[in-house]
């Protein structure tokens, strides 16, 4: 009977390894008791990579979710509902994403979904929310499918956050017209769609500017060394480097940049939001700058706020990927606070009629596509901050 | 010409890093005859050994020669006790088994890694424990309270990139009109040789070395001639681990980010470079890593650098086809 | 008239890297008939089985199994133009039982695809239940028909032997060639054993070439006795004319007398 | 009849299976669901890897890649096909025939794939092969990612959510169906053969070479199935879904289970993938406990749960066990 002792070991383990993890499981989910949905409690389910090479991004969102919750409860919950929040990994892969989605809306039963932070994932989330008829706001998914297939808008699955052509756009605007440059060089991330979707429009518009892409070089996340594509792009000596990609590689791009006696400055889109740029980015990093929701130094009451309620739970200042994930709890609430009831058709509808929502990351109105209208603005960095330059609007 | 120098002086920074993590490869598998997965990841302890080090002395503000030899001295006696920890714990109860069955206790060891440095910090996680209990109207006694107050708050780092402060000053020179080199190039080069170097003697003229060999050869037989086979492997691992803390700090130096998963990609590649040169061969892994650091880069600076990737491995597809044994490896006919 | 040529070995030569192991091997042997092929260790014995069998490539000469040129030929081709071997240190398919062992033999050279065995066709069930029988059959003749079931790990070392016979005669061979069938058995045992080979090569008639240390074993039962000294052929004929060749025993001063007790060399050099 | 009988005989598995099921299908909520597809996809994957790294012994760590070929082929035809109907078939119908027609090539085109490595890499020995394969599966990541026609790091979406219960269950008993008769046939004697004694298995007539190619593409053309039924039941397709990582769960299954032993795959993949859902609630701590847990059992059962035996070679006789001794039988 070895395979039964097997099995055995197997479920000690299994069991112990479960006891063992209770802390976290809990302190992820102050909801994990409430698994059944009760009347008199609202459930928000959350999906992101909360383990592998995106990590870091699902974390952020998830602690900005938790803040929103924390803020609505202390304020007596919704319509006097308390909120709940059940968080599941889904290690950054599509297909743990979709069953991860399955069973918040099968099983737990929540009122609204909220994630993905890559498209890749948000678009295999958001059959099952449409499926389950269970709303689904995505916090940071940019590409135009994820509320759109086939030219058909998802009927429950809105976002908060830019889309690729807008955020690209912006970009190339701003470097035509702004610092009216007409030579530049893109390095993009090959392996992130949010980066490939940025730079394939920032691309047709300056073109379509009358600017000249001289090189377009990629990398992949968590590579460690760009010297050769900096090298050959510096060849091309291209006024600006587009670099639409996440914090964690342009630090470093543009450090290694600087150390090629590269002078030209960067330009870049939300995914650039962290203080960890400016720390890991140092001097290198001054002097270049990103299309973001918002400037960190914007005296509006709303940003400042949150700042310091995220600096004072969390013990970091947020980026942007924290903020995102803060609005698109605070609209879904919203909503919910209007909506006749907190949960499926009357939720969505309500969700859609958002209308000039004041979120950290600018005034949120969900427009026939499910997408966020908001203006975008463009940051500099100085002194180790973002510094606001301009604001683009839609 | 000016930029094919700087990809030369780039490719060769680069390969000298592929090379040390590639080293730790072909000894380990030149012993063991295993593909020690968790290799990337002793690489990535290395960088936060150092990190952790760094950050206690507070390089940071006041780099300075001692602080950086007290980082890479202590870096490298954690990943060696790391290593030699794996090999007791996680692969000799295994040593006379099926060689897959430790390939995926080895990749068990590289996932606990890797995920478990992804992990909240201890005190995060005691604090959250304290909450759940609170929350079920019980408190901790106070003794277990007290520990919690003295718990690391920024162990393990979880999956948000760290800073990895200079060991020393950075300095960049401009040589022969263009081509930028820094102090840190130079060093990693000069550490590597230097390292290499006393390997290649460890290995060809020492008595441990002489035993490596023989256990490589044959280690029953070895066992019976009176080698301390399991000493020797341990040693292995630990020279293996070592030189990973090296290559870790040498990277971590110059490209200051240091994530839990920043050991999987250098990993995969210094195997790569470790079989091209010939696995179980020292001086195939140097030139297999030198090789792999050149083509990669000549690839991404001269053609489509997003098939910088696949170029490292259809190269070494290549090789494999043409040249089983590697560059430097020796066949090995099987006897009949 | 004489049976047909079963096995020709033509100048057969075998060097490893500068290392003559074995030179002009001449060896001609018809249906029936028993050579044995003796010498010191190192003297390159299994080296010519090799290049016989095709585990190596000879580097020179030929090999030609009933008049085919088969050199070159990789091993498994060799074996289904008809040359079966056995190894010095038995290799059997340990963890897979003897009746497996022995039905595997009886596929070679059957080369159907996996459809048949996907789509359970009527000719499969028949191949399948042909080569059951075979294989019972060989297991029966060599004596291991109640060792059918079992691992072949698990078997006592003279019937690893014997089950390797029984594996190579399965092939359905012209040439049986056995790498020192005797080897690690007692006097008693290896006298059985030898029983056993004149058995088989009545039954099967059959040519067996036998590599065997214990030169009188050898002189027993074959007909003709080739004798190796560092890859060169310094004695051939009938054995008693061998046993007197002053070359031979020259040679043997030492080994023979370490063969007759059965103590075992390491074949270390031979290659 | 007797002929209808050896006519129908083949096919027996598939007409049980079939029915249950269907059964199963129309009874699963939609939660068992998606974890039963998610098993059984793990199920094929597993029992086709069997093949080469259990059966024959050789050791393929590149699954993910032929998994990755199927999926696209599907894809492609399916989203190609969108808005085709076959004539005078009802939409459902031409539908899943179409589905299947995307499936069948889906296997074509994987063993294809799996010929093209097979041939040149399956003359070296143990870990080369391992590497060619590991290798094989990086650059086909980076070839989607350079293709724009493959939708680069984005993939496919929108793909028809044709995958249910029924056909991942027909593919995992056509998985079974296929390795199951491989290994009491001859031929698959030939395999188990090379994984024994290669030197052996050449001398005894044995094509050595020729053997191992033919597992590989099969074991390939089974994980393009897998491939092209998982991502029709997440409706979407991106290179980050066949990683190295991924083939290295499916080894894990393998070595798991047992090498050699279905039934220890298909026990495995259930395990390690229900094992994984019900640790998900534990968000940073599921994949620690998972490696734990790896590495736990490898230290406890290094040969894996069966060996190369089946479950029933291991039961006790009053359980129904037969212990036979021949390993594979």
């Amino acid at each position: 009977m070895r395979p039964a002792r097997m099995v055995a070991i197997l479920a000690a383990a299994l069991g112990a390894a479960a006891c063992e993890a209770k802390k976290p499981g809990a302190d992820a989910a102050p909801a994990a008791a409430s698994a059944a949905p009760s009347a008199d409690r609202i459930l928000v389910g959350h999906i992101g990579s909360m383990t592998g090479s995106e990590a870091t991004f699902g974390l952020s969102t998830d602690n900005g979710i938790k803040l929103a919750i924390e803020q609505w409860n202390a304020k007596g919950g919704i319509n006097g509902r308390q909120i709940g929040l059940k968080t599941y990994d889904d290690q950054g892969k599509p297909e743990e994403a979709a069953v991860a989605a399955t069973r918040l809306t099968v099983n737990d039963k929540v009122n609204v979904l909220l994630g993905e932070v890559a498209s890749s994932r948000s678009l295999a989330m958001a059959p099952v929310a449409d499926a389950n008829g269970v709303p689904m706001i995505t916090p940071s998914s940019t590409n135009p499918r994820v509320t759109k297939e086939n030219g058909k808008v998802r009927p429950f699955v809105f976002r908060v956050c830019f889309i690729d052509p807008f955020q690209g756009t912006v970009a190339a605007k701003f470097a035509r017209n702004d610092l009216k440059v007409s030579k530049v060089a893109i390095l993009r991330d090959v392996g992130n769609d949010y980066s490939m979707g940025l730079a394939d429009y920032f691309l047709a518009k300056f073109k379509e500017l009358g600017g000249t892409i001289v090189d377009d070089q990629s990398y992949k996340a968590g590579d460690q060394d760009f010297k050769a594509q900096l090298t050959a792009i510096k060849g091309k000596n291209p006024e600006v480097i587009y670099v639409p990609g996440y914090y964690t590689d342009v630090a470093l791009i543009a450090r290694q940049s600087r150390e090629l006696g590269m002078r030209q400055p960067l330009l870049g889109g939300d995914g650039w939001d962290s203080s960890k740029l400016f720390e890991i980015g140092g001097k290198a990093i001054e002097g270049s700058f990103y299309s973001n929701h918002y400037a960190s130094d914007d005296p509006s009451p709303r940003i400042q706020d949150f700042v310091k309620a995220y600096q004072k739970r969390f013990g970091s200042t947020p980026d942007g990927l924290a903020a995102m994930g803060y609005d698109a709890a605070m609209v879904a609430f919203d909503a919910m606070k209007r909506a006749s009831e907190p949960a499926g058709t009357s939720l969505r509808d309500a969700i859609a009629a958002t209308k000039d929502y004041p979120g950290v990351t600018g005034i949120i109105t969900i427009d026939q596509n499910h997408d966020a209208s908001k203006p975008a603005v463009v940051v500099e960095v100085k002194g180790g901050t973002s510094v606001y330059v301009t604001t683009v609007k839609p | 010409m000016t930029e094919f120098l700087q990809h030369v002086v780039n490719g060769l920074s680069l390969g000298t890093i592929y090379a040390l993590i590639a080293l730790g490869y072909t000894m380990v598998y030149g012993v063991l005859k295993l593909i020690n997965f968790a290799h990337g990841d002793v690489y990535m302890v290395g960088a936060f050994a150092g990190y952790y080090i760094a950050t206690a002395l507070d390089v940071e503000r006041s780099p300075s020669l001692p602080k950086a030899v007290a980082v890479f001295v202590g870096a490298m006696a954690v990943c060696g006790a790391l290593g030699w920890a794996i090999e007791r714990f996680a692969y000799r109860p295994l040593r006379n088994r099926p060689r897959l069955t430790s390939l995926i206790t080895a990749i068990g060891v590289s996932f606990l890694l890797e995920f478990g440095f992804q992990l909240p910090s201890l005190r995060a996680q005691g604090e959250a424990f304290r909450g759940v209990l609170e929350g079920w109207g019980l408190r901790l006694p106070a003794p277990v309270a007290g520990v919690l107050a003295v718990l690391p708050d920024n162990f393990p780092p979880g999956p948000t990139p760290r800073f990895f402060p200079e060991p020393f000053e950075r300095v960049d020179w401009t040589v022969l009109g263009g081509v930028h080199v820094s102090n840190y190039d130079v060093v990693s080069l000069a550490v590597a040789v230097v390292f290499m170097v006393a390997l290649q003697l460890i290995v060809y003229r020492t008595k441990f070395g002489t035993a490596m060999r023989a256990v490589s050869y044959d280690s029953r037989v070895a066992g019976l001639m009176g080698i301390p086979v399991s000493r020797i492997i341990s040693g292995t691992f630990v020279l293996g681990s070592v030189l990973a803390a090296v290559a870790a700090l040498l990277v971590a130096g110059s490209r200051p980010r240091i994530d839990p998963i920043m050991g999987l990609m250098p990993g995969l590649k210094a195997f790569v470079a470790a079989v091209f040169g010939g696995i179980g061969s020292v001086p195939g892994a140097m030139v297999g890593g030198l090789v792999l650091g050149f083509s990669e880069e000549m690839v991404a600076g001269y053609t489509v650098s997003s098939f910088r990737d696949g170029i490292a491995f259809a190269m070494l597809i290549l090789v494999l086809l043409l040249r089983p044994e590697g560059l430097f490896g020796r066949v090995s006919a099987e006897k009949v | 008239m004489s049976p047909p040529l079963a096995l020709e070995a033509r100048k057969v030569g075998m060097t490893f890297g500068g290392l003559k192991a074995l030179a002009d091997f001449d060896l001609s042997m018809r249906e029936g008939e028993l050579v044995g092929l003796i010498g010191p260790n190192g003297a390159g014995k299994t080296t010519a089985f090799n290049a016989i069998t095709g585990v190596y490539a000879p580097t020179s000469g030929d090999v030609l199994v009933a008049g085919e040129r088969v050199n070159g030929m990789r091993p498994h081709q060799i074996c289904v133009r008809g040359i079966a071997r056995t190894f010095q240190n038995v290799r059997l398919f340990k963890d897979l039982s003897a009746l497996d062992n022995v039905r595997i033999a009886c596929h070679a050279g059957s080369d159907s695809g996996f459809t048949s065995a996907w789509l359970l066709t009527p000719k499969h069930d028949r191949e399948e239940a042909r080569i059951r029988e075979r294989a019972l059959a060989f297991l029966e003749v060599m004596g291991l028909s109640p060792r059918s079931g079992e691992l072949a790990r698990n078997l006592p070392y003279g019937e690893q032997r014997r089950l390797e016979i029984a594996r190579a005669l399965a092939t359905g061979p012209k040439v049986l060639c056995l790498d020192e069938p005797a080897a690690g058995m007692n006097a008693s045992e290896k006298i059985a054993l030898m029983e056993l080979i004149r058995r088989i090569r009545e039954r099967f008639s059959l040519a067996i070439l036998v590599i065997e240390h214990d030169m009188r074993l050898v002189m027993g039962i074959s007909e003709r006795v080739l004798v190796l000294d560092h890859g060169v052929t310094i004695a051939h004929g009938k054995p008693e004319e061998v046993r007197r060749d002053p070359k031979v025993i020259e040679a043997y001063l030492g080994d023979a007398y370490l063969a007759e007790h059965s103590l075992e060399l390491p074949e270390g050099g031979d290659r | 009849m007797g002929r209808l009988r050896l006519l129908l005989r083949p096919v027996v598995p598939f007409a049980v299976a079939a029915p249950m099921l269907w059964g199963l299908q129309v009874l699963a909520p939609q939660d068992v669901a998606i974890i039963l597809v998610a098993i059984g996809v793990n199920v094929i994957l597993a029992v086709s890897l069997n093949v080469v790294n259990g059966f024959t012994g050789q050791f393929s760590i590149g699954h993910a890649a032929f998994m990755a070929v199927g999926a696209y082929t599907a894809a492609l035809i399916t989203t190609g096909f969108r808005e085709v109907q076959i004539a005078h078939l009802p939409v459902g119908i031409s539908d899943a025939v179409i589905f299947a027609l995307a499936l069948v090539a889906a296997m074509a085109v994987a063993s294809v794939a799996g010929l093209l490595v097979g041939i040149p890499s399956l003359r070296l020995r143990g870990d080369y092969l391992a590497i060619v394969t590991l290798g094989f599966g990086e650059i086909i990541r980076v070839v989607i990612e350079n293709t724009r026609a493959l939708g680069q790091a984005t993939g496919i979406s929108g793909l028809p959510a044709a995958t249910n219960v029924l056909w991942t269950g027909m593919g995992v008993v056509a998985t079974v169906v296929m390795a199951r008769r491989l290994l009491v046939s001859t031929q698959g004697r030939a395999l188990l053969a090379i994984r024994e004694d290669e030197v052996a298995a050449e001398a005894m007539g044995i094509d050595t070479v020729g053997w191992k190619v033919r597992a590989f593409v099969i074991s390939a053309a089974f994980a393009g199935l897998a491939g092209g039924l998982l991502v029709h039941r997440i409706m979407l397709v991106t290179p980050r879904m066949f990683t190295f990582v991924k083939s290295m769960e499916v080894v894990v299954m393998v070595v798991l289970g047992g090498m050699g032993s279905i039934t220890g795959s298909i026990i495995a993949a259930t395990v390690l993938t229900v094992a994984l859902e019900w640790l998900r609630g534990l968000d940073q701590y599921r994949m620690v406990i998972y490696s734990i847990l790896l590495i736990a059992l490898m230290l406890t059962r290094p040969t894996g749960l069966f060996g190369t035996k089946e479950i029933w070679d291991t039961l006790p006789r009053w359980l129904g066990g037969r212990r036979a001794a021949g390993g594979a039988r």
